[in-house]
């Protein structure tokens, strides 16, 4: 069972990169200068919408061989889709530093100069733009960039990863699984959750774990330790797809509204790869009507608030001018706030309420519970 | 108001000399450092004016010697101000021996209407210095001067009588010597701290050979060493010569003393007879325009008649601007051979227009130098009538201009190798202190210093923008051809076909 | 079976935590100021031998209770420890956060006036310098104060973690299994590996679990993802102390000289919490060896090495004070060559040599086995 | 040398006055704001020197008008330089009618050997000021002085003659005035850029009224404000009387003027009768310590015995330290009220015994403020001769000695909110530039500033520390018994049992 929304079989990418190479050779000894039109991410040709950031109509960019920056950029892309290739074919991974150090092999360096690895990132930005199957996006994934994976989930979902073992994440561990570099080739075999809450923070995430709330809600937890990374969002999103209902619990910050803003919508950079956005995702908490609206059930809490520092004011400030916030009614409005009272919550703010942890493990079912039926997601 | 603290008789006028004499400290001779590199420095421009005012190239040699006294002293660094001999020898026309102890025994100043460039800008330098000498250590001064075409040169020994303001001669005779050779040699003592001020004398003989790079200088310090900067470049630049004043920024009681010393009976002729730039046509229209009689006689009009005269010089626009005869810059050439000492890749240089200041005529010359040995840093060289300005550099005109210059629009960075240059000359350049260390803040000088500064950086921005430009289209060229040459390589082996780049690039 | 070298049981911890609330009530009640004696660790009283820093007989320090800066300490050690109790009888963690957080409760805060989490954390790292048993410190792991655990072991291990639940960290998912936050009470079945690899990076780690050297070579794989943390450290003393060979490889850097001697010595700062440290480890590589001497494996690429940053140099620098590494020969002569040749190398220099992926998989698979011959370790 | 430019006839010797008008910028009259600025202070300071020789608390009114022009002035910001009447108006004791003239037209010094501290150190100020009024607006000067116990006061109307430094009278007429009255008035008119010096102006009187805090002054200034500043204390600083100068620090110039002018016969006697603090037994002790004839006649010693007792002047230990009757330090209870405006929490002040230089002994008082209205930056307020001094801040020597300390050693830091006060008095203040804007760097000087303030530092920090002990204390015990009630209660919760604290800190 294939379901990752939109990866390719490797067979299906190596030809890819075949006919690529192929044209360019043909188009060389036919004596032309090569060409390569792409699609960039910008917010000219990227709009937001409920399904997240989406690629609309613009005009291409073209790697225009006669020029000497062009010639240099495709030499590397010649030279990058060959290490892809041979990587394939031997099923092996590489991380974006190995694809640099393969730009020090000696005959490489005299040529392509590489000054550093910002260069080779962007090459690999560039084939995730010009290697396209049905007009979407091949992920670096697929052909063996891995970035460092980060994040665990636990719960009742039966896989096989990469290993090619097949496990339950419930009993991987007591963080559950440590997610797969490369989530859309995850076999997923069977869930057996009523939904999903990732967790911004790992030592929230421990807590409900500790509490059993994966076993007497019948959810799953997944703890983003913070940003989360690309392979996370693959999970998401297969969970999603899945039709398991997201939760997100988050700081109550402008950052953690990035990071949710992220997991719903994807980024504007990266929209041209699909299946990293959950538009289903909703923001369980915590938000500013937790602290600040009268029947909040944070409001006890309310001075464990710590002062909104510089970086945090001007993160809210950019998020203004970011579409998947400033376009969304929701995030719109919880940065608003923010900006208006220059507080910010943490998740750990849950630990000011001195609670016998008795009580605490209930006001967390009850927080969770009330939260998610505001979003029709119904837990026993 | 002015309590009457003294009986009348106490309350006199003093003479220039002895005015000076009380309130030294403002010259500049406020501690043995800053005393001894004072004196050196009047005496060495002193000896450039003398030089280039004679037409030679100038050659000057300095010696400066600490005098051993009785007390032996330890080891190691000197406690405190010493007694120096200083020896200055130059190769000017030298001076008439019946000139020599009054020109340099009193300060002087011309009552002439008329304007001329140089470096001694309040007539006192030199003589300051020696009167210091005089003062700390009681020696006597030595001058021994020869003229061309002489058989004999004169050594005279002299005191200055400080509150007459007037020179004692104590001893004298002739000596022979090469009709040929001429010059003068001053020399006497004076207290000093060589210790503090090493590092600021040698900086302006640096200096100063940039800025003159056609003299050749040699200094003997006390610590044994020699600092030799011969000439880099065989030309004087063109000599300054008198010049009427300019009728704008003149004042109502330079224009009455004007008047009181014209022999000329019509406003008109007095006009055209004391400024520069005024001829028959001009007067006439400036008269016109001013509603002034042309006959009139200049010593019968009125203090309004003269306030109402003064303002329309001012604000008449007919007049030529002044002409700068009178001035002497550097010239394009000198400016850039002394800053080629510096050894910078590029070097650009630019004169201004002459411009006028309260009726004095200035010109404005200055340069950037970029790259070669110049270090990472904005450097900022300020000269006036040819003298470095070492001390109170941030307080200066030129460094106002500078830190508000947007390197930006000229493709330069503040941590760009820059030099920067300004040489201001004038027949009086508005310095703020009697110790001719730092430019006023003129408006209009500002303005010549900024646009001056800008210009040069407009061309030196297209210099090395275009040295850019030629060393890129080369590499490109080259490089394109590896590009491709790798690029068939790779494709090659990964195609398991032949990629061939002749039908592309030939072979 | 419970193997940790030093950990204590939870009812043990408790009743320490008992005896020392019970003293200080008893104190108070008899009219005296209480007085709590510790011990310190900094160069002082801390030695560096080949096993690891070992705290040597120094003069206690002494919180007086009758000076206000010590009141307060004592109010928030009391405060720590109910809050420590309390958290074990639930079986529950917490965060460093988390336990900030708890100062937040409005009767504390006022007391306390905690103005940062700096605060609280060295009141954590005073608990485990009182509580001790047996003369050797209790972890904070103990009391139930957990640090972001990191880390990723894959092999033919079979234990039983916090979950309860028995696994395989060579079916727990294609990075193994994620490492518990609390190694010391990890119960571990079945060992069947004969050594254990750990990698400073993620991406070299999977690329060798992707050439399946775990199976070949009958070794386990760990992953440090960068400085390693307690856990982590704690993970790699468990397996130690049960007889399997631990090699590290990290890179030729003096930041991976650091890494290196904190698994293998531990830390100055925590030399009191025994069962960090391996004193067995052997460093694998990148040694300056491999890239200078004559016959060094990787002589071949060492254009690839980077020049040092200052910051690099700097490091090395102070390298010199750090008696884990200035003391022990190799390293000291590995720091000694970075700082004479100022150049750094990375483990993805491998790629640099510019091979096919079979005969890299050669190379690595040679690399291991001859550096593991060096330390008598061998491998299949 | 000197270049033979002139013919001798050009080559004169001016008035001190024709010579400040060829370079008055050196003097502070550079551009329109400056020379308002500078033109209002000096008058200022003469009011005040003649209200305190006359022994009575200065009462000063300050008007500055703007002078409306014939052509209409378009609204807002003034583009350049305009005509403004000012006004000064002091309750001194008059000045006699034939004096005036005089007193006021010329530039002058005093010959007499004696010394006496006064605000108007060259001698200049006032007088410049009106000769800038009369060069920049060509108009005359109106006096109005009258004396107590005289039925009327005398309104002069001049003019000056700068070249000759004489005074013209263009009209003159007496006015009936009240016997008790006295004082004088002074309208001028001269240009000036209100609008670029109001700021520094403003600050002029603030800071002029911290060091005078016994004078009144009203300032009314051209945009209809009035600054009123009253006095906070009714007490005059004792008044400075003549001296003689004090044998240290004297030079040959000044020991071979005071030879000729003196008429003992004797070494001895000319000794006793020329300088301060040398009596017979001091005179007879020195001429032994440096084997000087005491018979000897001063006239006739040679010049190598005249630099011989100058250098044993120099640096024999027996004279008494200068005294210090010709100076008016503030003292400590004006210098206290003068730095309480500020209304700062603490302020400790400090006299330093006086000192000499260059044979002029002063007296350094200084002051540091902390902590109430003050900002939390160091600010340096710098007085001489009880004239503030605002520019140039960064060179002044007590700007060095601040940057040299070490605030950690007094328990305080940079950021505390702290003032430093410097004056100095003396009957020559060291200034750099005849602008009297910042004080040189001598040696003796900075010392007696250094330790002033290090003084003051030390009994500040005790102060501060005491204080912040006490607070300490307080807020330790209420902290303590705060800290066990919590610990009996977090005790009492989780040990089950009562925790009581009356055994140890009572209930």
């Amino acid at each position: 069972m294939r379901n990752g929304c939109n990866s390719a079989t490797t067979p299906e990418v190596m030809s890819l990169i075949d006919d690529v190479l192929g044209t360019l050779a043909d188009t060389i000894n036919n004596g032309e200068f090569p060409e390569i039109g792409y699609y960039g991410s910008s917010k000219k040709n990227v709009e937001w919408s409920d399904d997240g950031y989406e690629p609309v109509n613009a005009v291409p960019s073209f790697v225009d061989g006669r020029k000497v920056e062009s010639a240099r950029t495709i030499a590397g892309l010649v030279y990058g889709l060959t290490c892809f290739k041979e990587h394939l074919e031997q099923n092996m991974s590489m991380s974006l530093r190995d694809f640099y150090y393969m730009h020090k092999v000696k005959r490489v360096q005299e040529v392509l100069e590489i000054s550093g690895q910002n260069e080779t990132n962007r090459l690999i930005n560039l084939c995730e733009r010009i290697l396209k199957i049905q007009g979407t996006s091949v992920p670096r994934e697929e052909f063996g960039v891995v970035s460092s994976p980060k994040g665990t989930f636990y719960g009742d979902v039966t896989l096989s990863d990469l290993s090619g073992k097949q496990l339950n994440c419930s009993c991987a561990g007591e963080y559950g699984w440590f997610i797969s570099s490369k989530p859309f080739d995850v076999k997923i075999h069977d869930i057996n959750i009523d939904a999903a809450i990732f967790v911004e923070k790992e030592a929230m995430a421990r807590n409900l774990i500790e509490l059993k709330l994966p076993e007497t809600l019948k959810v799953g937890v997944g703890s983003l330790f913070g940003q989360p990374g690309r392979n996370m969002r693959a999970w998401i999103r297969r969970l999603a797809d899945n039709g398991v209902p997201i939760l997100v619990l988050v700081d109550m910050s402008p950052w953690s509204l990035r990071i949710f803003s992220t997991i719903k919508s994807n980024s504007i950079e990266l929209s041209n790869i699909r299946g990293l956005a959950a538009p289903s995702a909703k923001l369980l908490g915590l938000t500013t009507t937790d602290f600040w609206r009268k029947n909040g059930m944070l409001t006890a809490i309310e001075h464990s608030l710590e002062n909104m520092s510089k970086s945090d004011l001007k993160c809210a400030q950019q998020n203004r001018k970011i579409p998947a916030i400033n376009e969304d009614p929701i995030l719109r409005k919880e940065n608003e706030a923010l900006l208006k009272k220059r507080k910010k919550g943490e998740l750990e703010a849950f630990k000011a309420f001195g609670l016998p942890l008795t009580s605490l493990r209930k006001l967390y079912v009850d927080y969770i519970k009330r939260k998610s039926r505001g979003f029709n997601v119904k837990l026993i | 108001m002015q309590s009457l603290r003294h009986s009348d008789s106490d309350v006199v006028e003093l003479s220039v000399s002895a005015w000076f004499y009380r309130n030294r400290t403002i010259a500049g001779f406020d501690n043995p450092a800053r005393s001894l590199y004072v004196s050196v420095r009047e005496l060495v421009e002193n000896s450039l004016d003398a030089c280039e005012g004679a037409g030679v190239l100038p050659e000057v040699h300095v010696s400066l010697q600490h005098l051993k006294t009785d007390s032996s002293e330890a080891e190691g660094m000197p406690k405190g101000p010493q007694v120096f001999g200083l020896r200055i020898q130059d190769n000017g026309s030298g001076i008439r021996r019946e000139d020599a102890p009054r020109l340099l025994g009193r300060m002087l100043t011309s009552t002439r209407f008329t304007l001329k460039q140089s470096r001694g800008t309040f007539g006192l330098g030199g003589s300051l210095a020696l009167l210091y000498g005089q003062v700390t250590t009681q020696r006597p001064i030595e001058i021994t001067t020869g003229r061309s075409g002489e058989e004999s040169k004169h050594k005279i020994v002299m005191r200055l009588d400080i509150e007459n303001n007037e020179p004692i001669l104590v001893h004298e005779e002739q000596q022979p010597k090469n009709p040929e050779d001429h010059g003068t040699i001053i020399e006497f003592y004076l207290q000093g701290d060589w210790f503090r001020s090493k590092r600021r004398i040698t900086e302006y003989f640096l200096q100063t050979s940039m800025i003159v790079p056609y003299a050749s200088m040699l200094f003997d310090n006390p610590d044994g060493e020699s600092l030799r900067l011969p000439r880099v470049i065989e030309k004087l630049p063109q000599q300054p010569m008198e010049a009427k004043p300019h009728p704008r920024g003149i004042d109502v009681e330079m224009l009455k003393r004007m008047i009181k010393e014209s022999r000329r009976s019509t406003l008109k002729s007095f006009l055209r007879g004391s400024f520069q730039r005024v001829g028959e046509s001009t007067a006439e229209k400036f008269l016109a325009s001013a509603a002034l009689d042309p006959a009139a006689a200049p010593k019968a009009m009125s203090n309004e008649n003269l306030v109402h005269m003064m303002k329309k010089l001012e604000t008449y626009s007919g007049f030529l601007a002044p002409s700068s005869k009178s001035l002497s810059p550097a010239g394009l050439d000198v400016l850039k051979a002394g800053i080629r000492r510096l050894k910078p890749e590029f070097v650009v240089v630019r004169q201004r227009q002459p411009s006028v200041y309260e009726g004095h005529p200035f010109i404005v010359e200055t340069g950037v130098a970029y790259g070669g040995e110049l270090m990472p840093v904005m450097k900022l060289y300020r000269f006036a009538n040819r003298i470095p300005l070492l001390y109170d550099e941030r307080t200066d005109v030129s460094s106002q201009v500078i830190r508000e210059l947007n390197l930006k629009n000229y493709g330069l960075r503040q941590d760009d190798p820059l030099a920067f240059f300004v040489h201001i000359c004038s027949t009086k350049i508005p310095y703020k202190t009697v110790g001719k260390e730092f430019i006023g803040d003129i408006d209009v000088v500002r303005r010549e210093i900024d646009l001056g500064l800008k210009d040069c950086l407009r061309r030196l921005g297209e210099s090395v923008r275009r040295k850019r430009r030629v060393h890129r289209q080369e590499r490109r060229e080259s490089r394109l051809v590896g590009y491709y040459e790798f690029i068939a390589e790779t494709l090659g082996k990964a195609t398991d076909q032949e990629v061939s780049l002749v039908n592309l690039i030939g072979n």
